[in-house]
């Protein structure tokens, strides 16, 4: 009795697993099951996560608290929070749906105002910092690496003074190709377009060879669970 | 319209002259039995952020260990806030540590920090007190870190202007083509002829993502290009708030293209918050409808390509757009037509043709040939070893 | 007339291999992977030089250390990575720190965020149960160093007063490996564990703030970023994804068979014996290995190394195919070709 | 009418747009800035509602339209309450049958799902790229040469080394252009958008014209 109550839930988790790889050879019953399962199992977690980890702690504590300090006017302030968010409630009838709007506009309004400035820090500054001159602070456009270059020049020392402007170039080529106002015909658009493609393409293609190995070993791990944990939990329940 | 922008750049104006603060000037301060602490208010915070430099005069055998506290210094109390035992290897030593008070309130005040230093023994226990420091730090009104993106907001405003004060005299504006958009109606029109339903996914992001909020702007010119053909369009979400507006965005594109009887709510509809439960149910819906074309716009991550090849595999066109840098290279291999990058954000205005929103793209490309006029010059400047690009226009 | 040229053309060799349906695809992955996987196939990878340069730097402060006994040099640890990179970031801590422990190098580990401190304890601790390391003089684990950059910056004079306590709640006073071990000058390395961008802020406070030498380990995905910076040498060496893994792994268990003798299983099994039991505190691991242990930690040994084999044969599958499909797709170009010229009667 | 259905909302996102931007431009408001933190979450919190309410009204069509799949909605639903109701009592419990009744659903059901369909990954990116690397026009046959070069880089020994040299040379340049050329285009791109929807310029979240 004992070793079903250990082997019960890892023998559920290897039957899921097994009925979702049936979906690659051909959608069938099995895997809708399993799929119709993660659906009500995710949606069920996403409630008990929304009332244990944003409605209590985020609203009923700091409610709480501001009360026991005195300060009524954030006691308030959450409230109002909270009925705002209430709001969401009268999607339930076309005639009040339109009251949706505000919790709606406040969101959309706060996050894309608040979303600009690191933005523009992390992927427009930085980026641009960055193809000035490289988080040490020496140049991409290095002077020293192409004198080392002409004191020896050995391949190794070619493509190190060569890699930084080689960069420069290809962020401007790329740059220039996502113009939008200046049709092929502008002189500097057209001869742009072919040598970005070559950046581009060669950039993704890299990214999608890299990646490979990363979502490989995600089955790899998937097959030592199901291939080697699992009989190892039963040798050790059953064997004893 | 114009009123607004008038507004915002005044106020810009006004902030402008306040923000030059005044750094606290104090030097070391000499103590005995010999130790020098220096306090040093951190520029640029809402006045919570102090260094501390200690740096012990005495010989390691004259005193072992120094006890040194830093205090939160307000009108009736005096609140510890950090507290740090040193042994004395005649190294100077800076800490760093937050004057942080438990209480919140809203309104900006600068708080005092106090400096304590003992000469302690290896249990830490405070012998006799020898330095006493007080310092009132300061916040500062603008964060001379974010300049650069508080430049780049009001040129973009600028510009903005200029173009739709042009957009309102009725100039029309030039887009290049963008494959991925002429294809739509071909992709409408195509799953139309097999009779099949059409899936729009407007990503796994959520409201607080601009790349939602556009793939929710290009969903309404779509609607409308999909109403003229009467097909079911079904649009499945990972986020009820997204689901809302989408209901919202179908509803009132039927309504303007006159076919309100199209709409059902069921049509777009809610399915799980969890990203691989999503992407399961989703892939498992594309297999049993079998849709025509599929949109795929918006923010995705790791599980892009789940999407992409089932509906390659049920034979559906695929115009995939996302701003997701890492998810660009699987839409490329496995989709039909794939905006890049910025496409995604130039597309409701490429497909609605609304003179305003086209502006808008305009400035930006202006802003854009700016910033690379900008980086010849810090690239120039660098090579003299001048930073004043990297270091206030451009900063890391 | 048209669909029965369709289906001849259909069933030309060429448009066959060039279109092989998506289940037979699968399966065939499936089969590739997993045949290696079952038949525990090791392969030995091939060592490249960026791993060699963490391996030989850490021998190096091994050979100081014998020179030198009463100058040790330590190993400052950066444990930067989460629960969601594990795959590919536990392979390269174990080895790393069974590296360390097998030349007994003391070893200070700091942790940057909450959510990496559990797992760091374990990681740590599971490994110096395998070399009997006892806790506060062969290595220690301060906890949370957040913000990173700040302890960064007081490691240059003495990271104790910004500790105050370890993970465990020791005062860092007591503990004797800090009383040498606590700033740059007696660290030979740092290496940072990260499956985020933490290495780029080891490498600017530093490596070239008070030049500490500085080693990654990363995964695969990050690893593009610091190429540059481990080929220009900033970096001293780098251990990237699986395959650095895979390759770590093998050089510390041949090092450890060196050490420990060819039987590692039985060196485990008499580890720890009544007699010694008591002298370890019970606190940081408990000082027994009973059968599946054993097990688990041989097959920790090749954890990377064993997922190697399978990587092999899933990219040598892939490969194939791509080749598979650009050869019909050839064939079927010149034959679309020959058939036009032939219909225009060349 | 049109004041409180359109007027008002417009007007709301843009005072937030701009709270939210001076809040990250002037430091002294930061205090200002952890309650807002603190306050947007919650307006988040009840969406769930509509969610389950949208899931229910789309499967209450299934069952009543499609019978046979019937079986399939009684499974989400029969899920859906299961997980909710040991949730909602498990999840802030020490110990206890509901507790660890939760920690098994979790860890054995929602946990080893969400991994296996991240693993298919595997089994799609390869059929993409066997359908994909293909030596058609010059375009593809670059996605394919690069990608090819650093599939191989990744395995490659002895003799293949120059796979491994090449394929980091493709890493640590052309790929690092063109994703920052990328980024720096997205970045404006954002906040373009972002501008646009404070400015009301891109109206079509609130419901169209």
């Amino acid at each position: 009795m004992e070793a079903i109550s250990i082997l019960f839930w890892p023998t559920i988790a290897v039957l899921l697993s097994v009925a979702i790889y049936t979906f690659l050879w051909k959608d069938n019953m099995v895997y809708k099951i399993a799929e119709h399962i993660f659906m009500g199992v995710s949606v069920g977690y996403s409630i008990a996560y929304s009332y244990h980890k944003i409605l209590v702690p985020k609203l009923w504590v700091p409610v709480k608290r501001f009360l026991s300090q005195g300060n009524y006017i954030l006691a308030i302030y959450f409230i109002l929070g909270g009925l705002i968010g209430l709001l969401y409630i009268s999607r339930f009838t076309d005639k009040t749906s339109w009251l949706s709007r505000y919790p709606i506009a406040i969101t959309v309004g706060f996050y894309a105002g608040f979303r600009i400035v690191p933005v523009w820090m992390t992927m427009v500054s930085k980026q641009l910092n960055a193809t000035i001159k490289d988080p040490t602070g020496s140049p991409l456009l290095n002077g020293k690496l192409f004198e080392a270059f002409f004191n020896n020049p050995t391949w190794g020392n070619f493509i190190n003074a060569i890699n930084g402007p080689l960069i420069v170039v290809g962020v401007l080529l790329v740059l220039i190709y996502f113009f939008f106002s200046f049709s092929n015909d502008n002189f500097v658009v057209k001869i742009s377009r072919k040598p970005a493609l070559v950046i581009l393409m060669l950039g993704f293609g890299g990214a999608f060879g890299y990646t490979f190995m990363a979502r490989i070993s995600l089955f790899i791990g998937r097959m030592n669970f199901i291939f080697s944990e699992w009989p190892e939990l039963i040798k050790s329940t059953l064997g004893g | 319209m114009k009123k607004i922008i008038f507004i915002f750049i005044i106020i810009t104006i006004l902030i402008s002259p306040i923000f030059s603060e005044k750094t606290e000037n104090n030097e070391f301060d000499e103590f005995d039995p010999k130790a020098r602490v220096k306090i040093i208010d951190k520029p640029q915070d809402e006045g919570t952020h102090v260094y501390v430099e200690f740096k012990p005069l005495n010989k390691p055998d004259e005193v072992k260990y120094y006890l040194l506290e830093v205090y939160n210094k307000k009108a009736d109390s005096e609140e510890l806030v950090s507290s740090f035992k040193i042994e004395n290897k005649g190294k100077s030593l800076r800490f760093s540590s937050t004057l942080e008070d438990s209480t919140y309130s809203p309104w900006p005040k600068s708080r005092t920090a106090l400096i304590k230093a003992y000469s302690s023994n290896k249990k830490g226990e405070k012998l006799n007190q020898f330095v006493s420091k007080t310092m009132k730090t300061n916040y500062s009104w603008f964060n001379i870190n974010k300049l650069s993106a508080f430049l780049g907001v009001v040129i973009f405003l600028i510009l903005v202007y200029i173009f739709i004060k042009k957009a309102r005299t009725g100039t029309k504006f030039f887009i290049r083509k963008i494959p991925g958009l002429d294809a739509v109606d071909s992709a409408v029109g195509r799953a139309t002829e097999m009779g099949k339903p059409i899936y729009y996914v407007p990503g796994i992001g959520t409201t607080s993502q601009i790349a939602t909020l556009a793939s929710l702007n290009i969903l309404a010119p779509i609607t409308r290009k999909v109403a003229k053909f009467s097909t079911p369009l079904k649009v499945p979400n990972r986020d009820p708030v997204v689901m809302s507006i989408a209901q919202d965005v179908v509803q009132e594109a039927y309504m303007a293209e006159g076919r309100p009887d199209l709409f059902d709510s069921n049509d777009v509809f809610f399915l799980t918050r969890q990203q691989f439960a999503f992407a399961g149910s989703v892939s498992g819906l594309f297999k049993r409808e079998k849709p025509g074309a599929v949109f795929l716009l918006g923010k995705f991550y790791a599980e892009s390509l789940i999407f992409a090849e089932t509906a390659n595999d049920v034979g559906a066109i695929q115009i995939a757009g996302t701003d997701s840098v890492s998810q660009i290279p699987f839409f490329i291999a496995a989709c039909d037509y794939t905006l890049i990058g910025e496409e995604l954000f130039a597309a409701s205005g490429y497909l609605s043709r609304d003179p305003l929103i086209v502006g808008t793209t305009k400035a930006q490309d202006y802003l854009k040939a700016l910033l690379i006029i900008l980086l010849f010059i810090g690239i120039i400047l660098n090579i003299f070893d001048i930073d004043i690009i990297t270091d206030y226009i451009l900063q890391r | 007339m048209a669909d029965k040229n369709e289906n001849k053309q259909k069933d030309k060799w060429y448009v066959k291999i060039m279109s092989i349906k998506k289940p037979y695809v699968y399966l065939g992955m499936f089969l590739v992977v997993i045949i290696p996987f079952l038949a525990n196939l090791q392969i030995k990878t091939y060592e490249t030089e960026l791993v060699g340069q963490v391996y030989n730097k850490i021998e190096k402060i091994h050979e100081y250390n014998i020179n030198h006994p009463d100058k040790k040099k330590g190993v400052l640890i950066g444990f930067d990575y989460g629960p969601s990179t594990t795959p590919e970031c536990d392979p390269i801590a174990y080895s790393v720190f069974r590296h360390l422990f097998l030349r007994d190098i003391p070893i200070v580990v700091w942790a940057p965020y909450g959510p990496y401190l559990e797992l760091a304890d374990s990681r740590l601790n599971r490994i110096a149960k395998e070399y009997k390391a006892n806790y506060g003089k062969d290595y220690a684990f301060m906890g949370l160093a957040y913000p990173a950059t700040a302890y960064m910056v007081s490691t240059s004079s003495d990271l104790r007063p910004v500790f105050n306590t370890d993970y465990y709640g020791n005062d860092v006073y007591d503990l004797k490996i800090l009383d040498r071990f606590n700033n740059y000058d007696n660290f030979g390395l740092v290496v940072s564990i990260s499956g985020t961008a933490m290495p780029e802020y080891w490498l600017r406070y530093a490596n070239s703030l008070y030049d500490q030498e500085v080693s990654v380990g990363t995964t695969a995905v990050n690893a593009a970023k610091f190429y540059p910076y481990a080929n220009s040498g900033q970096f001293t060496g780098m251990i990237a994804g699986l395959k650095g893994a895979a390759e770590y792994e093998q050089k510390v268990t041949r090092l450890e068979k060196e050490i420990v003798g060819k039987d590692v299983k039985s060196y485990l099994r008499n580890l720890y014996t009544e007699a010694n039991r008591e002298k370890f505190n019970k606190e940081y691991f408990n000082p027994n290995f009973n059968e599946g242990a054993i097990r688990t930690a041989m097959l920790r040994r090749h954890q990377a190394g064993r997922g190697m084999s399978s990587q092999f044969g899933a990219h040598i599958y892939v490969i194939i195919l791509i080749i598979i499909g650009n050869i019909g797709y050839f064939f079927k170009r010149k034959a679309e070709k020959d058939r036009t010229k032939r219909r225009r009667g060349v | 009418m049109n004041f409180w259905k359109r007027r008002l909302p417009l007007a709301l996102t843009v005072i937030y747009g701009l709270m939210g931007f001076i809040l990250q431009i002037v430091p002294a408001f930061k205090g200002f800035l952890d309650i807002q933190n603190m306050w947007m979450p919650i307006i988040f919190g009840f969406s769930i509602i509509i969610g389950v309410a949208s899931l229910t009204k789309y499967h209450a069509t299934k069952i009543r339209r499609e019978p046979e799949e019937r079986l399939f909605s009684i499974v989400t639903f029969a899920s859906l309450i299961l997980m909710a109701v040991v949730g909602l009592i498990g999840m802030p419990q020490q110990a206890g049958f509901f507790k660890s009744f939760y920690q098994n659903l979790f860890n054995y059901v929602y946990v080893p799902l969400q991994a296996t369909i991240f693993s298919l990954l595997a089994f799609y990116i390869t059929s993409a790229a066997y359908r994909a690397f293909k030596v058609s026009e010059w375009i593809s046959t670059l996605l394919l040469i690069s990608g090819f070069i650093v599939m191989l880089g990744r395995v490659a020994f002895g003799p293949f080394m120059i796979f491994g040299e090449l394929s980091e040379w493709i890493m640590a340049v052309p790929t690092v252009a063109a994703m920052r050329g990328l980024m720096i285009g997205i970045g404006l791109g954002i906040m373009a958008t972002a501008i646009k929807i404070i400015l009301g310029i891109e109206r079509s979240y609130l419901g169209g014209e």
